[in-house]
């Protein structure tokens, strides 16, 4: 394949911000009818590559060919028009446009009058069918999904178009196994059409699984090309973390013990029955100090609607919530925070993040509202715990006062983790808290929930990953058509029990 | 040097430097202060008293603004205050004793708290978007003050009261203390506590704060009320300085110079990090400005010419687009930010 | 906007899935519903008030309004604001009377006063664009320069007696049973036509939307952000010299202190249409809904005929509030206000 | 008291059964909210129905107002503009639907007069005129240059253009008399005293204020007390208006002459009224009877002063 010239060829692309290099003279070769999977950990510089090439950002030095010429795009529409197709890391479409607007925008089809809204729908329809998403209707607004449709959304967007290049930056983050099985069906399609397809993600089976060759980053340099079939597995992960792999072995299964059920105890959060009109409905939970309950179930099946009862941020109105013994209503986060539950939401960039303040502030931010406004902490105790977290999740840049809206998206999923932990709740939900981590910080982030439960602190876990949910729970809630189903303690759960439950019982 | 530039109050420091030196070029005296029957007197002492109630409803305006809101009603809320202290006073049967003045300027302040309070509560707690919740208020309001007076310029003769915007303490003008305290206790207020942080979390994403278990309602009613507190002091001493009230024009078009104010000092109006420092910075600009416009003799005609093409230079210089353009430093192409202007 | 009413996607997701895309409209149309309402209360309350006229006045003594909306709906769904409308207006105005005085041809003078409203509204834009200076106070400074310009124009008001000028402002185009209206009126009704044509079913419209939606997803997704961005402020120009020609038509003067304030009438009709000031949510049809609300308003206080002055503008704040209050009461699924 | 002329025949009972709407400019003054008072009062003893709009200084509102008069077919029309120009339209369909008009407090430029029946209020120029008299007669006995400053009024508005005109005119015929400062102060006392302390500090020899209202005569009058001089003496101060605060301060001094301009027309406009529907003749210009006081004047009317 080596003859042939690549589609897109960037070369000694260096970008520097304030502070940072992100990128430092690096090259990335792209061939017609390959998919090609750009590696590296949290900060490495594989979105700020994926923006130089797109026009997102200006680049310091370097030249970027596609297709045999020079380019400097002057943003993404010039990008676009180059037939280079992008998904953004964080979704970026409208939630205030319907899917079919998002999908077609800038390219609504006209006729004499106007935008041709029919066929609009058409195309949108034709798409999603295309990505198994023919259920959705089209002309709904978009803010009305979870974040995982909108993930499949953008991504339809991006193929929607004949395009050279395709280019998707952790597209799969969000999604369950079946959707990514779709999206790889139209991925290869893509490529056996000729498409060059740049893929990034932190999930080593799926770029095992799609790729062809790969290009690793390591702090902004480029450690090399390779073939993927070339380049075992460990290896990668020592290319990647630049340093061997001893602390990565998987994460050890009799590390996970089953923690019994301690029917003589008090549970700390009894959830009978639960529900919300038009939302979810039959939550039943018992869960004890020192447990990990895991939510499973398919991509909209309720789980991030589960979670959000439990901390208030939508209120319950059916069946009973009892936390230690006492009948509860939630009727906020703030009241869920004061029964010392905590909740890491999946959507960062709109319900986690404060983008204009600093790693610090963001940092301690719950804990300080939990304190009251009066109680400021001291500044030398906010530099503490923020460099005590910094260390520990490994938060780079190990900067407290950059602002946290500049940090490599896993980055910032680590400080929103930390601010929850600082807080030392009893009870911790965690919505997808490993999306867009990379591997030697997601088993970081596993070890440390199940030594945090190992501590006594109880934690619902919810991950578009069932293997990464049957390893850490003892306790698997399944979910089904925004209805609890089940209940299964974890003695050796495989994902086709969870599956069998999900596909048998009718609601 | 480099990072002094960079420094995000430098410009609009400069800018007023710039404006007091145009004055001073044109009036040799006009940095001169002297002593004058025992106070302090002089063109800048004139820019910081009449600067005052602009400077008190900027601070107020500036955590509004931080906290994602406005407020429009502070000029009504100001003229409230005045027509209420100053009926007090012109029906009360001892009208020029301080017993008198203390109460109303107690009931001015507790009206401002009660309408600072009624914006917080439209606003956080009915949902309604802080411009028009205070858009109401504003209509309504000077309908009020107007109830309040009945219509007519109340003058009274109180001197204590006239002390509040035109008295003197140790040579210093009373108003200008008042203003100093003022921007100390919020400046206390703010940064000693995490007011101001836990401020620009609502203001920089009110839904991440509501999940992270900020009371987000508290603080946002907490800044209108600060705002409204503001106000009423402003009205205070803009009727004590004439000694009456003028229900119609106290503090018409106030709340436009104080929302100029704080932009000019650095803070966005889409909320978030705020500067008080900036804010009192923008305040003093906007004041120097009316200044410079009587020192050179501009004709009304072309006030507001004048005023605007001011205007559009400071935030021309304190724009970083701008100075980046002009010296061809890359940037990021795209903004960086998903903010949108909140109003 | 507000701090806690701000909902970007999904908080109340729910809720509106329930609703589906339909929920969109739910603002717009209980404004038009409450309009519909507050008419038959005037017709109940008041004699010779149910009467087609005093429906179609609220159309002729609102020309401008309507036009200024319009205009202000753009800029208001990208989430930007223009506070230079109503001095412009009062620029046009200046410009045309001092044009028609000095003997030009009406025509000339209607497409030199579009073409400036245009430009000064595209450079604001260009300013607000280019230099990232907030909307807010670019069009601050529009609105002290466009008012400055006038006074230099002249601080006198100037007479209309162009017979062009003059025809259009006395025209009335009867509809049957002596119900009538102006010119002006069908100009403002093609000129909200033409605004819903644009953002509905061209491409530039529906990137305004996507603007509001999320800016940096809408230049992410390769729209021409800046170009509409800069756009939508020649659109709120041109719209405020066209609301400034129906002005002389409707009072054949140019004053420099005339329409002062207009802006805030402007964007308070805009938000009682059912736009969210965030930006990304709106209709042009709400904000015609919007205006016709205002002028009902003053409909019924003149009606009333017995309030003070100060009785008047407290009435105006209350029935302005009331009204606010009850449109969150009947659009209160929607997840965005 | 003021100059109010109820001279025109006293009208008692007149006026029944007529409905009259008024449109008031707004409430943006004392003298304004006097004016309305005394519309208000005089409607009520005559037994005129008043209907009563505020337009909050725009002529939009007034030009709306004055249609759902003619819409609820009121017996006459009576209004205040906002500005001189652009009543024709509104004022024919009035003319179209029978019901009279009649002006009040100011003028309208319109060149077709049948469209009002009179016009009932002060001349803006004469005021400005009568001041510049007694400062150009004041001023004969003293040699040398006079310093006036003067404080304008709202930019644009018409009795801030007609007082500035009238002043102008009459002392050009004083070679001595010169304007050095003039400046607006919106008619406001803060703007008076605001302007004030700026002319003080860049103009070392102000002989004399000329300022377009009481109010911002006051303001300038605080100002020249903080700066350690003497207002009435060191500085001689000119207004107009004359309302209650103003005479005041006329009678103590601080003020040396003041022009009246009479809000109290209610009772003038209600006469006017009734013989207007009852289809009697009417001038077409009726001046409202104005005076001018000195500080010796002022002591002797300031008792009796209605507002
Ligand atoms: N706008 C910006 N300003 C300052 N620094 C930035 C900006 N964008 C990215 N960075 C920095 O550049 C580096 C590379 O970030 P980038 O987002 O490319 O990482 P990534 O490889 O995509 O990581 P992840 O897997 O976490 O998404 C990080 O250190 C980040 O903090
Ligand atoms: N088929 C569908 N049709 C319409 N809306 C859907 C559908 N599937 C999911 N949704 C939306 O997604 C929400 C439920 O998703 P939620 O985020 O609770 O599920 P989840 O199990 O956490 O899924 P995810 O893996 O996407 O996070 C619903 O409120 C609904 O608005
Ligand atoms: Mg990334
Ligand atoms: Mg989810």
């Amino acid at each position: 394949m080596n003859e042939i010239v690549p589609v897109v060829d960037l070369r000694g692309i260096s970008i520097e911000f304030p502070g940072v290099k992100a990128l430092d003279g690096v090259d990335l070769r792209l061939f017609q009818g390959e998919v090609h999977a750009l590696m590296g950990e949290n900060g490495a510089g594989k979105s700020t590559l994926i923006k130089a090439l797109t026009g997102v950002y200006a680049i310091d030095s370097g030249t970027i060919t596609v297709l045999g010429e020079q380019h400097r795009f002057a943003g993404p529409a010039e990008a676009q028009d180059a037939r280079i197709s992008t998904v953004y890391q964080e979704v970026n479409l409208c939630p205030n446009l319907s899917i079919e607007e998002n999908i077609l925008l800038g390219r609504e089809p006209r006729r004499r009058g106007g935008i041709h809204w029919k066929e609009v729908r058409r195309r949108a329809r034709a798409v999603l069918e295309r990505l198994n998403l023919g259920h959705l209707d089209p002309g709904s607004v978009l803010s009305s999904h979870s974040i995982a449709i909108q993930q499949l959304v953008a991504i339809a967007r991006s193929v929607q178009v004949d395009a050279k290049v395709l280019i998707l930056d952790e597209p799969t983050s969000s999604l369950d196994t079946e959707e990514v099985q779709q999206l790889f069906a139209v991925i290869r399609s893509l490529r056996d059409h000729g498409v060059a397809i740049l893929f990034v993600s932190h999930f080593l089976e799926q770029v095992y699984e799609i790729s062809d060759r790969m290009t690793v980053l390591r702090n902004g340099r480029l450690v090399g090309e390779f073939m993927t079939r070339e380049l075992p597995r460990m290896s990668l992960i020592s290319k990647m973390m630049g340093k061997e792999l001893d602390a990565l072995t998987e994460l050890d299964r009799s590390d996970v013990r089953t923690r019994p059920d301690r029917t003589d105890a008090v549970p700390l959060l009894l959830a009978e029955k639960l529900g919300r009109k038009g939302s979810v409905g039959n939550v039943d939970i018992a869960l004890y100090e020192g447990q990990i309950l895991g939510l499973a179930g398919l991509l909209g099946s309720g789980r991030t609607e589960t979670a959000r009862l439990l901390f208030g941020a939508d209120r319950a109105d059916q069946g009973q919530l009892t936390i230690r013994g006492t009948a509860q209503t939630l009727r906020s986060p703030r009241s869920a925070i004061d029964h010392g539950i905590a909740f890491s939401s999946e959507n960062r960039k709109e319900e986690g993040l404060i983008g204009d303040l600093s790693v610090r502030d963001n940092l301690v931010l719950a804990m300080q509202a939990s304190q009251g406004w009066l109680r400021r902490i001291p500044a030398h105790q906010q530099d503490q715990l923020t460099e005590k977290f910094i260390g520990a999740l490994d938060i780079r840049p190990a900067d407290k006062d950059a602002l946290i809206r500049n940090l490599s998206g896993g980055n910032q999923q680590k400080v929103l983790l930390a601010r929850w932990l600082i807080t030392n709740p009893k009870l911790l939900i965690l919505d997808e808290p490993t999306r867009g981590i990379d591997i030697g910080a997601k088993t970081q982030i596993q070890k440390l929930i199940s030594t945090l439960a190992g501590d006594g602190m109880s934690i619902i876990f919810i991950s578009a990953e069932l293997e990464e949910v049957l390893r850490l729970s003892d306790h698997i809630a399944v979910l089904k058509d925004r209805r609890m189903v089940a209940d299964l303690p974890n003695d050796g759960v495989t994902m086709e029990d969870v599956m069998t439950i999900i596909a048998g019982s009718a609601a | 040097m480099n990072a002094l530039l960079k420094h995000r109050l430098t410009w609009p420091v400069l800018a007023l430097v710039l404006l007091l030196l145009l004055n001073q070029v044109f009036r040799a005296d006009f940095l001169s202060v002297r002593l004058q029957d025992g106070h302090l007197y002089g063109s800048l002492i004139d820019i910081l008293r009449n600067g005052a109630p602009t400077i008190l409803i900027a601070l107020g305006m500036t955590l509004v603004i931080a906290s994602r809101g406005i407020d429009l009603s502070v000029g009504a809320v100001a003229a409230i205050a005045g027509a209420v202290s100053c009926t007090y006073i012109y029906t009360s049967p001892d009208p020029s004793s301080l017993r008198t003045a203390a109460v109303a300027v107690a009931l001015a302040v507790v009206a401002g708290l009660v309408l600072g309070l009624w914006n917080g509560f439209l606003v956080s707690v009915v949902g309604i978007q802080p411009i028009i919740a205070t858009l109401v208020l504003m209509t309504a309001g000077r309908g009020l003050a107007q109830l309040v007076t009945d219509g007519q310029i109340i003058s009274v003769s109180n001197d204590s009261y006239q002390s509040i915007g035109a008295g003197f303490v140790l040579g210093l003008p009373i108003s200008i203390l008042i203003a100093a305290a003022a921007f100390l206790a919020a400046g206390l207020l703010t940064r000693r506590t995490a007011l101001g942080t836990l401020i620009e979390a609502v203001g920089i994403n009110p839904v991440a704060s509501r999940l992270a278990g900020l009371n987000a309602r508290t603080i946002t009613m907490a800044v209108y009320v600060f705002s409204g507190l503001c106000a009423a002091i402003a009205g205070l001493m803009i009727s004590s300085n004439v000694t009456a009230a003028d229900a119609n024009n106290a503090g018409l078009y106030i709340e436009m110079d104080a929302i100029l104010a704080v932009v000019i000092g650095g803070t966005s109006l889409a909320g978030g990090r705020y500067s008080l420092v900036g804010t009192l910075i923008g305040a003093l600009i906007i004041q120097t400005l009316t200044t410079t416009v009587y020192t050179l003799g501009i004709p009304p005609e072309v006030t507001l010419v004048f005023k605007a093409l001011v205007v559009i230079i400071v935030c021309l210089l304190q724009s970083s687009r701008a100075r980046t353009l002009l010296k061809q430093r890359r940037r990021p192409v795209t903004a960086t930010s998903d903010v949108k202007v909140a109003i | 906007m507000s701090v806690v009413t701000r909902t970007p996607a999904p908080l109340n997701r729910t809720r509106i899935s329930l609703l589906q895309g339909k929920a969109r409209y739910a603002p717009t149309l209980a404004t038009v519903g409450l309009f519909l309402a507050m008419f038959a209360a005037g017709a109940v309350m008041y004699p010779g008030f149910l009467s087609g006229q005093v429906f179609l006045n609220l159309l002729v003594d609102n020309t401008f309004l309507i036009v200024l909306a319009v205009g202000m709906t753009f800029v208001i769904l990208t989430g930007g604001i223009d506070l230079s409308v109503g001095s412009v207006v009062a620029l046009s105005m200046m410009i045309a009377a001092a044009l028609l005085q000095a003997g030009w041809n009406p025509i000339a003078v209607i497409a030199l006063v579009l073409l400036t409203g245009a430009t000064f509204g595209l450079l604001m834009g260009l300013v607000i664009q280019v230099f990232e200076i907030q909307p807010f106070i670019v069009t601050l400074a529009g609105l002290f320069l466009a008012r400055g310009l006038c006074y230099v124009i002249s601080v006198d008001s100037i007479t209309v007696t162009d017979p062009f000028f003059t025809a259009m402002a006395q025209a009335r185009i009867p509809l049957g049973g002596r119900m009538f209206i102006s010119p002006g009126v069908v100009i403002a009704l093609l000129v909200v036509t033409l605004a819903f044509y644009v953002l509905h079913q061209t491409r530039f419209g529906r990137t305004v939307y996507a603007i509001g939606g999320g800016e940096s997803s809408a230049l992410l997704m390769g729209l021409a952000v800046p170009r509409t961005k800069v756009l939508v402020y020649g659109i709120s120009g041109l719209c405020s010299a066209v609301a400034g020609v129906l002005f002389s038509f409707y009072s054949l003067s140019g004053y420099s202190l005339a329409a002062t304030g207009l802006e805030l009438d402007a964007i308070a009709a805009v938000v009682v249409g059912g736009t969210l000031l965030t930006g990304g949510y709106g209709y042009v049809l709400g904000s015609l809904a919007g205006v016709l609300i205002l002028g009902i308003v003053q409909t019924f206080i003149s009606y009333e005929g017995t309030l003070s002055s100060w009785w008047t503008r407290i009435v105006i704040g209350a029935l302005l509030l009331a009204f606010i209050l009850l449109q969150k009461l009947f659009s209160r699924k929607v997840p965005v206000t | 008291g003021g100059g109010t002329d109820a001279g025109i025949g006293a009208g008692g009972g007149s006026g029944d059964g007529i409905t009259m709407g008024f449109a008031q400019v707004g409430a943006e003054s004392g003298w304004r909210s006097a004016n309305t008072k005394s519309v208000q009062d005089a409607a009520e003893k005559a037994g005129v129905d008043l209907k009563f709009s505020d337009a909050q200084q725009k002529q939009e509102n007034q030009i709306k107002a004055i249609r759902s008069y003619i819409q609820q077919q009121v017996d006459v029309i009576a209004f205040s503009p906002v500005v001189e120009s652009g009543w024709d339209t509104v004022l024919k369909e009035a003319k179209d639907a029978g019901i009279p008009v009649i002006l009040t407090d100011r003028a309208v430029d319109s060149s077709d007069t049948s469209l009002y029946k009179t016009f009932l209020g002060s001349d803006f120029v004469e005021e400005g005129k009568k001041a510049g008299d007694w400062l150009v007669e004041d001023s004969a006995s003293t040699d040398g240059p006079i310093n006036i400053v003067e404080l304008q009024g709202t930019t644009g508005a018409a009795p801030a253009i007609d007082r500035k005109e009238g002043f102008e005119a009459a002392i050009a015929a004083d070679p001595d008399l010169t304007i050095v400062q003039s400046q607006t102060g919106d008619f406001t006392r803060s703007g008076g005293k605001q302007v004030m302390e700026a002319f003080l500090k860049n103009t070392p020899d102000i002989d004399v204020v000329y300022a377009h209202n009481d109010d911002m005569g006051l303001g300038a009058i605080e100002a020249i007390e903080a700066a350690g001089k003497v207002p009435g003496k060191d500085i001689k101060i000119i207004t107009v208006d004359a309302v209650k605060d103003g005479m005041t301060a006329l009678a103590d001094g601080k003020i040396n002459y003041i022009v009246e301009c009479n809000p109290l027309l209610g009772e003038q406009l209600m006469d006017l009224a009734a013989k207007v529907v009852a289809g009697e003749e009417v001038p077409e210009r009726v001046v409202t009877e104005e005076s001018a006081f000195t500080p010796e004047q002022a002591k002797e009317v300031l008792a009796s002063r209605e507002y």
